[in-house]
């Protein structure tokens, strides 16, 4: 269906008057366009992560203008189809029961023992401290979310502990309480 | 002086009541811990709610002289990290504190004071030593005033020398439950000695 | 001025809304000209992508060099497109909208602690990219929450925020928000007198909302400190301080 | 007046740095963008650390006269909701906006002067443009007084008619960085002329 051109990666939904072709023809496309936009990150980092939100915002603008944007529910349902399509790299997870996310095997866990690393590291870190820590080398914007659900998750499993300073939210190491 | 704390003392996260209810609790019961061992270590039986220990008798003249007491040591204000606990925390701590009869408002009948009877060691613990002190120094079948078995040349080197009157007849209480202990009062009610036998 | 030496450079800030100008003539006729050159590119871009609309269509190379001029020149591409004369297709107006709203939100999101009214979205964001009304921004917000981003829409005095943060509201910073709806900000007086707060539960919960970025300190008030809320900013905008 | 600046500069917490680290980064950045648009509306290339934009010569003269510049009009300052920039945090903007490379010390040497050039254009832009004036004027290959470069007629209309001189040599770097420009100076080692290729 999606051969005449050699690569394609956009889709005109116009050619597709069948929606769950339609939404197949944007999984492959969402899929591929996150694995290459990531690449970077998961060589880097071993991992990839991002809100679904933000990965919309950026699906849309990079790859949809000029062919139609697909819509929020057109692209959860095709994220949610990945698995069987055979799309394996990346999985949707709910982190925190709240926000919905795209990531590779163990994002989170990845994530989680870098963060909680700087952490030790600079105890008392804020949210922009540990995310200028972990993009170093490249600042996206788009991780802040992904980061501060990570620190959500580490303090609802009590792996880390806050400081709350006029600063902002500092973090620490859980170094004295059983979880 | 600070070096008389346990290493958490120094653990910023200390101040903040944590959001995790299970580290909460914990961290509730750290502060209880600093609580007791820091006014066992100052000998004292008091403690205000903003966590300054206190001669009670002292607090009482700072309060007819001037109104408020003065401002001192706080247990729940750590300068060397610059951390202090919110009123709303040690609230929490308090209530804590008061629940699991480790504390008591030295008002005993209104419980409205905001200065409190420490409990470093638990009432029943009191009890079997104050027991033990009228085993030891013969005195089970006497009338003993409170004043004697509190201050009294007897009760030197004993753990509740020192121990204020509304303290020393709440510690009594489980003597007196199990009808080991008769209470005498004078004519304004005031509990004024006790018999044991 | 030179108009020949406007160069792309010109258009570096695309953000840039520049500064109502009405103390400066040289600065309105700065921004009368960079505004023609605007409107003259972009027409030229739309005439442009109206023309040679097949080939964007339909190779992805050229689609994406295309876009990336536009981001180079610091033309939201989203800009080129509105809702009368849409190039490709009409029913993607919501989509679009709903990207900019995520984008906006991102964007402001270390001002306003992830908090920002219908009134400023509508009034300051969209002003500049398409016209759109309430209705239109709500049904799109409701779009968005399909994708569980945690984005909410809530009510302060009759007032529509949108919520991009994950973390509800408690009730008492709530109740906060309200007294800021009126004057801007709270204060610790402010809030014992309307709401009979003691001081210690108002400055926890001042304390904890600085701390997570909802409120900004300003500490030459006089005796007390005040506690803005940032929608303040363009909340009381004169609309002869923008221009279009 | 103030109807110039863009609605946050009426916003009174501006005036005091931010507890809140988040929030502080984008202040710093918004006073930032204010300070560049208005030094660019004022055609102004050089202000003071106290916030004034000031014609340099002018300034030199009340130093040599009166010691002191006379008091002017500062950014920093919004008579209008009556809140001012402490100096403190002065000091961490202008270090911003040196870091970032918008402003230099005009005592372009010792980085000692409490007055800076204002680049609200980056240096290479401002690079760029020069040579786009050589090749627009058909001077490359031949040897341009700075004077005539920043004052000289064929300059008028340009945007950097009037630039201080060592602002203008600052703004050359990057044409010397890439061998297309030749600095000659005088006996004193000052320079006077450029030559582009």
């Amino acid at each position: 269906m999606n051969s005449k051109q050699v690569p394609s990666l956009i889709v005109d939904r116009d050619k597709f008057y069948n929606k769950n072709i339609f939404i197949e023809e944007i999984a492959r496309e969402i899929y591929e366009f996150a694995t290459s936009e990531f690449k970077d990150e998961q060589q880097r980092e071993g991992c990839v992560m991002i809100s679904l939100v933000d990965l919309y915002a950026m699906y849309n603008k990079a790859m949809r203008i000029g062919v139609g944007f697909v819509s929020p529910l057109e692209m959860r349902e095709a994220c949610e189809s990945f698995e069987r399509l055979g799309l394996t790299k990346l999985k949707l997870t709910k982190i925190n029961q709240r926000i919905l996310c795209l990531g590779s095997d163990n994002a989170l866990e990845i994530i989680k023992t870098k963060i909680v690393q700087i952490i030790e590291q600079f105890p008392g870190s804020h949210l922009l401290q540990i995310s200028k820590k972990l993009n170093e080398y490249s600042q996206s914007d788009w991780t802040i979310g992904v980061i501060t659900e990570v620190l959500q998750n580490c303090i609802d499993s009590g792996i880390l502990v806050v400081d709350e300073q006029l600063t902002g939210i500092l973090y620490y190491k859980n170094l004295f309480w059983h979880i | 002086m600070a070096s008389a704390f346990p290493p958490v003392y120094s653990f910023p996260p200390l101040y903040t009541p944590q959001p995790n209810a299970l580290i909460r609790e914990q961290q509730v019961s750290t502060w209880i811990d600093i609580i007791l061992q820091y006014c066992k270590s100052k000998d004292s039986w008091c403690m205000t709610f903003e966590g300054s220990v206190i001669d009670l008798s002292t607090l009482m003249i700072e309060i007819a002289t001037q109104g408020i007491p003065k401002e001192r040591e706080s247990i729940f204000k750590n300068n060397d990290i610059q951390r202090a606990v919110p009123q709303s925390f040690m609230e929490e701590i308090w209530k804590k504190l008061v629940s699991d009869g480790k504390a008591i408002s030295t008002d005993i009948k209104t419980k409205n004071s905001r200065t409190f009877y420490i409990f470093w060691k638990n009432v029943d613990s009191w009890a079997s030593l104050i027991l033990q002190w009228f085993e030891t120094t013969t005195k089970l079948n006497q009338v003993v005033t409170v004043y004697e078995l509190t201050q009294g040349d007897e009760s030197i080197g004993w753990e509740f020398y020192g121990m204020p009157e509304p303290m020393m007849i709440h510690c009594l209480k489980p003597l007196l439950a199990r009808n080991r202990a008769t209470l005498m009062k004078d004519e304004m009610g005031k509990v004024v000695a006790i018999k044991v036998v | 001025m030179n108009h020949k030496k406007f160069g792309l450079a010109a258009f570096s800030n695309p953000n840039d809304k520049g500064y109502a100008d009405i103390g400066s003539n040289v600065l309105n006729k700065q921004n009368d000209e960079l505004n023609n050159q605007l409107q003259i590119f972009q027409k030229r871009l739309i005439e442009f992508a109206k023309k040679h609309n097949a080939e964007i269509k339909e190779n992805p190379e050229f689609r994406s060099k295309f876009i990336r001029m536009c981001s180079i020149i610091g033309i939201d591409p989203l800009q080129l497109f509105d809702k009368d004369k849409h190039l490709f297709n009409v029913e993607d107006f919501y989509y679009e909208i709903c990207v900019k709203i995520i984008e906006i939100c991102r964007k402001t999101k270390d001002v306003n602690g992830g908090i920002i009214s219908f009134d400023e979205l509508l009034n300051i964001y969209f002003k500049d990219i398409r016209k759109i009304n309430k209705e239109e921004l709500e049904k799109s917000i409701n779009m968005i929450k399909s994708l569980d981003g945690g984005f909410e829409i809530f009510e302060i005095r009759g007032i529509k925020f949108l919520r991009s943060v994950p973390n509800e509201l408690t009730s008492d910073q709530t109740k906060i928000l309200e007294i800021c709806s009126i004057l801007g900000y709270s204060s610790i007086s402010l809030l014992k007198a309307n709401l009979d707060w003691k001081t210690i539960r108002s400055r926890s919960v001042l304390k904890e909302m600085v701390s997570n970025g909802l409120l900004w300190v300003d500490e030459q008030a006089g005796n007390e400190t005040l506690y803005w809320d940032p929608s303040y900013i363009t909340r009381n905008m004169d609309t002869r301080n923008t221009h279009i």
